[in-house]
């Protein structure tokens, strides 16, 4: 029952704020549909907990594990959060003159409809619906990176539509192949794409089939994930977008579509045997991401530009380690997922915050936050630290165990990544550093910056650094099991 | 016990007493080779005694640590001449210290007369600590090394055991310590203000090292770097003595040597020092940029010992 | 209570002060008054910890925290406590004069500071207490961020930035290297995450070709923490750029924690050592020492010279592990057991001096608010606390004895001399022309002492100014009290250190050094081969001091008379005559000038206001990082290219990808 | 025999599809390339009638029904509408010169028969054969995006690689579950809608529907 609350509420949200979102109280109508959803979330996360995975709707329509609840609570959860952000920030990008009334409500209802298609793509069993969500979940961002109508905003838009699109309907393809090996062993029919009935029959399906279904899958879905050189529309797309767009797009758009190609993988891995393409292929991608997007962070001057590019690196990372498999690095993957949803999307709204309060993007003219603002100050500063990989903020905890992992397991990578790694600080760091630090003119800001999100999320952080509760270690052991591990 | 004790004060009163008469020794050699008319032999004592009943005057921005300095650096070399044996051998102070901490207490003397010499604040004082420090950064290594030599035969840092080594087992003929004997002398010449390295009767700027930095002192605390340096001068003769010439020394225990023991340390010092004379006669004093060369020439000529030593006597 | 559990108790007390610092950030001045004062207590307590923990077996204790199978692991061992010791000895003195220190630091800074002093101080307690690589490296981190904050406390200051940047991007690369040596000597299969504690390390075998990718990681990680040549670049920097009690710690403290893991890896989690470890380790040393002295000698910043100062010790200590490693893969325990008490009370040793000279310097600063040593001169009129304390501990870095200084190296070069029989000849021929490098390094350490005391606090001073500077406050007093009471101390009693350390000794290497010596007189091995009686020592040179002082005085009598100075007769006198800290670093400079690029601002005879500004700089810059950054840019120059903004390139990535993959599969 | 026969024309049919990939690759015009797109709409559900009647499933009935609507009627009438208001039927100059560029196509159509070749020998339908077919024009629709600079006819391409995908899914395995095909075909709908948006949005910001203005966004 929880799941269909769970869809329901932001699409009925998306309705509501797309017909009646110009109103004064819409920033906190679209709060409370969060609210909502993540209280829909955290019940169903409760049972799933209880009552271990669960199939819901139809026949079998929903399929609910500890893989994607975990993800579905943090999609939730962040949405959320993100939400109480966006609240004071578009009032302010309102009083800076930069949106109407008009353009806030699409806001509004897109973002609801977002979310409401991320869930949905993360809770359905059937693989084409997980196809068309995914689609969706790019139809309804579109707009909203393109929502200050200036030309780079327009541009960024249209490359994230053409580019995710093109890699979409790759992706379609694979879900065809998919369909095309699995019909044999199971029919015709709607059972055909439902996952779990895939992953029970994985062992017979065609591997000729599954190999080259994987490919269009993974260049698909990867897309979407960022992964280098299909990551091109990303930065744009962040950078161009409105902050509380760049916090959900890297925290949880990429997280959701890497989820696709972990579902995938699995199914691949039963039709090839563990250990072949589909992790070597991911391990390739990952390992290429993280050195190309550590270049590129070198060569930014665009502070959300340059966030983006964290992103690709860490979704590399997290790709390389799920490309390794095994328990260790399964879960340490999943963890990293966690946290860097969490991270980046707190920096994404101290980054926001200070670049209203600058008035540009560029780094060079935001100068000694800490000065004026020192919560922002901080939250950007720890916010960085944390997405540099130290600790005690968790982002090190499954840095610690992936590197250790490949150290052990394939150790021919870890020059890359101690290089990559190496340059990814050295860019990163150097460049945040002077904008919270040294003197300043900066003025305030007209109104109070929502920063509670930003500690939540590094406190959370913080604590999965140093302790991760047991269930929640359960839950990440379980859905590494899920994945092969 | 107490017949150590005795003697360990005999033996480091007549460092004290010997050691201006062998400064004086020096001189009146170097006169005669210089075709000068000698001072008397016992010219230093008279010095002395002259300094010691002036008053001292002082600059105006002397600290404490000024005046401490002359008394800390003469009973740094009254403990050099306690720990080298000169007369007896394995005297009390012996294990106190070996070689390696006797060049550490060279060390700590030389540090407090440069540190004096920056205190008054004059521009030939830093510039004497400066130099002094120079040369010893070189020449400490170089005389550690012929040490290492000296103890690489005897397996051991002790001087007491490495005279007992040389002079009391049976005889062999060292060709690393020729080496180091060599060294030896380019090091002491620098260690103790000497030609080729430092004139010590000079007073002229642009050479002084030693000088210059015990410009500022007068009376009584002159008087006791003097003998401090003549100690020194006494304590290096006695060092080569016992690395490069230990026979004679009385073995420990052995009473009945020490007359035998003390007309050879008097004849080897009237000879040594002879022969320093005679040396910084036939020598120029050379430009202060040299000595790093010279002293470097030196520390490879103990290295050399020491690869000698390793290839033809292990 | 057990042991550990005091250890971990202070570390939690230490947090909760840290803590506390953030819950009152306007009362600075209770902040100062009251916190550092519990928190150097806390260093107390855990030196006193460190100090029973060496005559206990090891202990553990599992923290209920961590990673999931992966809970902190601490264990208290004797080479744990023994740099508790070090660490609680080093840094109660330390914090003890921040209480005066910060005392004109505006509140909000000052709670901020409090936090990541006390997280740091607490960061480098459980680096020592780690035992298992996750809560190793976190503390390690700890560490590393919060002295990072410490360092860029003036943040204002654009080369106290770079410094600080400089400083966390080195820590980092080093601590990535870190991981991936713990990844080599991760235990067991896989798939395990109770792989990652040392007791599973310790029970894995290692081919040597594992062992030394893992060791070479591990000197490379925690040689960039300790400032091995040529990781050091950020090490004179960062310590300069900190407040001085801060410097104190990083690197009388901090640095060692770099070698504790050294020891900790090499030793007890990697179950075979192999020569040639030892030779690495210790050419790197040799270079290290004698590049640090160098480079000191020439510094005209009193604190960056200090810096080069700790480069060169961390080359000592390093020197003596390369030895112990070579004489322990030889088979001679004893001499292995000797080098490695050595560098062990070395450690300890650089601890109490630099300590002492960094908050020393701080006092020069609060007193004149002048770090560059050409302006100084003559405070020791104005700040005879402050001088005669640094005395001692100028003279103790210099090697001099009686001071503790003298002893490690005595220790270390009786282990050099003591080489002859190894099986390898070569390394019998070369080890002492090494001692020779080692003996050079120590004698211009008293060179470059000799400046740095001079300059300051001798002569007169060369600035006007400096006639007001006040002497330091009561509490710094009582800290660098402290420090130099540690100096001296350890100085005299090198017998009961040396049984103090032993047991270290027997953990790491099971082996004891005989020291034929009694308590006041160290002799290791044999009495016959070398001893060494710092208490006889001193007692004599204070016996004849005071025989002669009183003998003259009653001989003669005392009259003095005070007068300008006479220097040879010049009659213009002026305090700018005094060589300044360039002019004394000179012939230094001109001797080893094949190592640094000098760049010089001479002035021209008809300047109006001549100029002049000397500054050596480290050629590493020019020949290693340079190149890799501009290696780096170029790649990022290339990757760059990949972006160039026209969609139907990217469209052909995604293509050429597609086709690519597709042939790949199927081929 | 029936059934061969059946075959016959959806292989026929499958040739016409990719006879007008072709001649999309090579269409400068933009109202020709509507055109063009419509005639593969056509083509593409006249196959999915086929398919349907030969083997019974009643589904793919609807898909047929869906796509002449959508990709036949709407979408084309859509797109000349926009290139009436817009005013943009001018010549579309390619980024690689034509002849060229059906090189490349003819290579791409060799690679895709290859690729599809063992997968094809191992299907229980009857079509199997057309799967190569489609991934060639889905091959050919990408080639085509890669190769036209304005916004439009980028689009085109994009949705011509649909109606590939579309083939693969009902030639070669008789259509995919109702559900996805009904989301599939929404998305599709959205999607054009949120393009028309957008070309008006272009359209106003850059006075041109070229995309060479779309070009600053990149590294420095």
């Amino acid at each position: 029952m929880e799941i269909y609350w769970l869809l329901g509420i932001p699409l009925a949200g998306g309705l509501y704020l797309a017909l009646w979102g110009n109103r004064t109280h819409a920033p906190e109508i679209n709060a409370a549909f969060s609210l909502a959803t993540l209280i829909a979330a955290g019940t169903l996360t409760a049972r799933i907990v209880d009552e271990g995975p669960m199939l819901a709707g139809g026949d079998g329509w929903f399929f609910i594990d500890a893989f994607n609840v975990f993800l579905v609570a943090l999609t939730a959860f962040v949405a959320f959060t993100t939400a109480l952000f966006s609240r004071p920030y578009m009032r302010i990008e309102q009083d800076h003159g930069r949106l109407s009334a008009a353009r806030l409500r699409l806001y509004h209802a897109s973002y609801q409809i977002f979310i409401g298609t991320m869930l949905l793509a993360l809770t359905t069993n059937n693989m084409g619906i997980l196809w068309v969500a995914m689609e969706g979940a790019t139809l309804a961002t579109v707009l909203l990176v393109s929502l200050y109508r200036t030309p780079a905003a327009l541009e960024a838009a249209w490359k994230y539509f053409i580019l995710c699109g093109v890699g979409i309907a790759l992706a379609l393809f694979g879900t065809i192949l998919l369909y095309f090996a699995a019909e044999k062993v199971l029919g015709a029919g709607g059972g055909a794409l439902l996952w779990t009935h895939l992953n029970g029959v994985k062992a017979q399906l065609e591997p000729v089939v599954l190999q080259l279904a994987f490919v269009f899958l993974l260049v698909g879905y990867g897309t979407k994930v960022g992964l280098v050189p299909l990551h091109n529309w990303l930065p744009d797309a962040h950078a161009e977008g409105p902050t509380p767009i760049s916090a959900v797009l890297s925290g949880l758009l990429l997280n959701v579509a890497l989820y696709a190609v972990m579902r995938s993988k699995v199914l691949v891995d039963g039709a090839l045997g563990v250990h072949s393409l589909a992790g070597n292929l991911m391990m390739g991608f990952g390992l290429l991401s993280v050195v190309v997007a550590a270049l590129l962070i070198k060569r930014q001057t665009d502070v959300k530009r340059m966030f983006a590019y964290s992103s690709i690196e860490h979704m590399g990372l997290i790709t390389f380690a799920f490309g390794m498999g095994g328990p260790v690095a399964s879960f340490a993957a999943l963890l990293h997922m966690t946290l860097h949803s969490l991270t980046k999307s707190a920096i994404f709204f101290a980054v926001g915050h200070a670049t209203q309060k600058a008035g540009t993007q560029v780094m060079d003219d935001i100068r000694g936050l800490i000065k004026t603002n020192p919560t922002i100050g901080w939250g950007l500063m720890l916010g960085t630290v944390a997405i540099l990989g130290v600790p005690p903020f968790g982002v090190f905890a499954s840095e610690f165990l992936i590197i250790t992992n490949a150290m052990h397991q394939h150790p021919w990578a870890t020059p890359f990544l101690l290089a990559a790694l190496g340059v990814a600080f050295a860019s990163m760091f150097g460049k945040v550093q002077p904008m919270v630090f040294g003197e300043t003119g900066l003025p305030r800001l007209p109104h109070q910056p929502a920063l509670a999100p930003v500690f939540i999320h590094l406190a959370l952080v913080l604590m999965l650094g140093l302790f991760i509760p047991a269930y929640l270690a359960d839950w990440y052991r379980q859905a590494a099991s899920l994945l092969g591990g | 016990m107490t017949t150590g004790v005795l003697l360990q004060i005999t033996q480091t009163g007549l460092a004290l007493l010997l050691a201006p008469l062998l400064m004086g020794w020096v001189n009146i050699c170097r006169a005669w080779l210089q075709g000068r008319s000698a001072p008397p032999l016992l010219q230093p004592y008279y010095t002395l005694q002259k300094l010691f009943h002036k008053d001292a005057v002082l600059a105006h921005d002397a600290t404490r640590l000024f005046r401490f300095a002359p008394y800390l650096i003469f009973a740094c070399m009254v403990l050099a001449a306690g720990i080298v044996p000169t007369l007896a051998n394995d005297l009390p102070f012996s294990p106190a210290a070996d070689v390696i901490a006797l060049v550490g207490l060279f060390a700590l003397a030389r540090v407090f007369q440069a540190l004096a010499a920056m205190d008054i604040g004059t521009a030939f004082g830093s510039l004497g600590a400066r130099r002094e420090m120079l040369v010893s950064f070189l020449a400490e290594p170089a005389l550690l090394m012929v040490f290492f030599t000296a103890s690489f035969i005897s397996q051991s840092t002790e001087l007491p055991h490495i005279v007992d080594r040389l002079a009391h087992q049976e005889f062999a003929l060292y060709p690393s310590l020729a080496f180091a004997a060599v060294a030896f002398w380019m090091v002491s010449t620098a260690e103790n203000a000497r030609i080729p390295v430092d004139n010590p009767s000079t007073h002229l700027e642009l050479t002084m090292i030693h000088e210059a930095m015990i410009l500022e002192y007068s009376a009584r605390h002159l008087a006791l770097i003097e003998w401090a340096v003549a100690l020194k001068l006494f304590t290096y003769s006695a060092l080569g003595i016992a690395l490069f010439l230990p026979w004679g020394i009385a073995a420990a225990g052995d009473l009945n040597a020490l007359p035998l023991a003390l007309l050879a340390l008097v004849l080897k010092l009237a000879l040594g020092g002879a022969a320093l004379a005679l040396l910084e006669t036939i020598n120029a004093k050379m430009r202060l940029f040299r000595a790093p060369e010279f002293l470097g020439t030196a520390f490879l000529l103990a290295v050399l010992g020491m690869l000698v030593h390793f290839l033809l006597e292990v | 209570m057990t042991l550990l559990d005091w250890a971990w108790a202070v570390v939690l007390y230490w947090l909760a002060l840290a803590a506390a610092g953030l819950l009152m950030p306007s009362s600075g001045g209770l902040a100062r008054r009251i916190v550092f004062p519990l928190g150097a207590a806390g260093a107390l307590a855990m030196a006193v910890v460190g100090v029973v923990a060496l005559f206990n077996p090891p202990m553990q204790f599992i923290l209920p925290f961590g990673l999931p199978d992966l809970p902190f692991h601490l264990r208290l061992d004797a080479l744990s406590g023994f740099f508790l010791i070090l660490l609680g000895g080093a840094a109660f003195g330390v914090t003890l004069y921040a209480v005066g220190y910060f005392r004109h630091m505006p509140a909000g800074q000052l709670a901020l500071l409090s936090t990541w002093y006390h997280l740091f101080l607490a960061g480098m307690a459980m680096v020592l207490l780690a035992d298992d690589a996750y809560a190793f490296m976190v503390a390690w981190e700890v560490m590393a961020l919060a002295s990072y904050f410490l360092v860029t406390t003036d943040h204002k200051i654009p080369e106290i930035r770079r410094a600080g940047f400089l400083y966390l991007l080195i820590a980092h690369v080093g601590a990535v290297a870190l991981l991936l040596a713990f990844g080599v000597l991760h235990g067991g299969e896989a798939g395990r995450m109770g792989a990652y504690t040392f007791d599973a390390m310790r029970q894995t075998e290692h081919t040597p070709f594992w062992a030394s990718i893992a060791f070479l990681l591990a000197l490379f990680g925690f040689g960039a923490k300790a400032g091995l040549v040529p990781l050091h670049v950020w090490l004179p920097e960062a310590h300069p750029a900190a407040p001085s009690p801060v410097s104190a710690l990083m690197s009388g403290v901090m640095l060692k924690t770099a070698i504790y893991g050294l020891l900790r890896a090499t030793f007890d989690l990697l179950g075979v050592q192999l020569a040639w470890w030892g030779s690495l380790a210790l050419a790197l040393g040799l270079v290290t020492a004698l590049y640090g002295v160098i480079f000191a000698a020439v510094q005209s910043d009193m604190k960056r010279l200090l810096a080069w100062s700790s480069i060169e010790n961390i080359g000592f200590i390093l020197a003596g592990f390369g030895l112990t490693l070579i004489f322990h893969t030889d088979g001679k325990d004893a001499l292995a057991a000797l080098t490695l008490t050595a560098l062990l009370y070395h450690a300890l040793n650089h601890a109490f001096f630099k300590g002492l000279l960094f908050v020393g310097t701080g006092s020069v600063l609060h007193a004149t608010g002048e770090r560059r040593m050409g302006r100084l001169g003559g405070l020791m009129r104005f700040m005879p606390w402050t001088g005669w304390l640094m005395l001692l501990g100028a003279l103790a870095i210099a090697g001099l004895p009686p001071l503790n200084g003298f002893v490690s190296e005595w220790l270390l070069l009786q282990a050099f001399l003591l080489t002859p029989g190894l099986t390898q000849p070569y390394l019998n021929m070369v080890i002492p022309v090494a001692a020779a490098v080692v003996v050079m390094a120590a004698a211009l350490a008293a060179y470059v002492m000799v400046k740095f005391y001079g300059v300051i606090f001798l002569g007169r001073p060369r600035d006007p100014e400096l006639k007001h500077a006040h002497e330091a406050g009561w509490p710094e007093r009582l800290g660098m009290l402290w420090l130099a009471a540690g100096c001296v101390f350890l100085g005299l009693i090198p017998s009961q250190m040396i049984d103090w350390i032993s047991p270290v000794v027997v953990l790491l290497i099971d082996a004891t050094l005989p020291n034929d010596g009694n308590w006041v007189m160290v002799a290791p091995l044999s009495a016959a081969r070398a001893s060494y009686a710092p208490l006889v020592f001193l007692a004599v040179i204070t016996v004849i001091t005071l025989l002669v002082y009183f003998g003259v005085k009653r001989v003669y009598h005392g009259r003095v008379r005070r007068a300008d100075p006479w220097d040879c007769g010049y009659p213009e006198q002026d305090a700018r005559m005094q060589d300044s800290a360039e002019g004394f670093g000179q012939p230094i400079r001109l001797i080893f000038s094949a190592f640094m690029r000098v760049e010089r601002l001479t002035p021209d005879p008809f300047d109006r206001q001549p100029e002049y500004r000397g500054d050596s700089r480290d050629k590493v810059w020019l020949f290693i990082y340079q190149p890799i950054a501009q290696f780096a840019a170029r790649l990022s120059a290339l990757a760059g290219r990949l972006q160039h903004g026209r969609i139907q390139w990217y469209l052909i990535y995604s293509f050429a990808t597609l086709i690519f993959l597709l042939v790949f599969v199927t081929r | 025999m029936s059934l061969t026969y059946h075959l016959q024309v959806v292989n026929l049919l499958a040739a016409v599809l990719l006879l007008i990939a072709f001649a999309m690759l090579s269409q400068r015009r933009i109202v020709g390339l509507i055109t063009l797109f419509a005639w593969q709409g056509t083509a593409l559900a006249a196959s999915t009638i086929i398919v349907a009647w030969s083997t019974a499933q009643h589904h793919l009935y609807y898909s047929a029904a869906l796509t002449l609507a959508l990709k036949v009627v709407v979408m084309p009438w859509y797109f000349f509408r926009l290139v009436r208001k817009l005013d943009v039927d001018r010549d579309v100059e390619p980024m690689i010169n034509i002849p060229t560029t059906m090189l490349i196509g003819i290579a791409l159509v060799i690679f895709a028969f290859n690729l599809a070749l063992p997968i094809a020998q191992m299907a229980g339908t009857v079509t199997r054969s057309t799967l190569g077919i489609a991934l060639a024009s889905v091959l050919l629709a990408f080639l085509m995006m890669i190769t036209r600079s304005k916004a439009i006819p980028q689009v085109i391409g994009f949705l011509a690689m649909e109606n590939g995908l579309f083939f693969a899914a009902t030639s070669a395995t008789y259509g995919m579950p109702l559900v996805v095909e009904l989301g599939v075909a929404l998305d599709v709908l959205v999607a054009v809608f949120v393009l028309g948006i957008f070309f008006f949005h272009i359209r106003e910001t850059f006075d041109s529907m070229d995309l060479k203005h779309m070009e600053r966004l990149r590294e420095k």
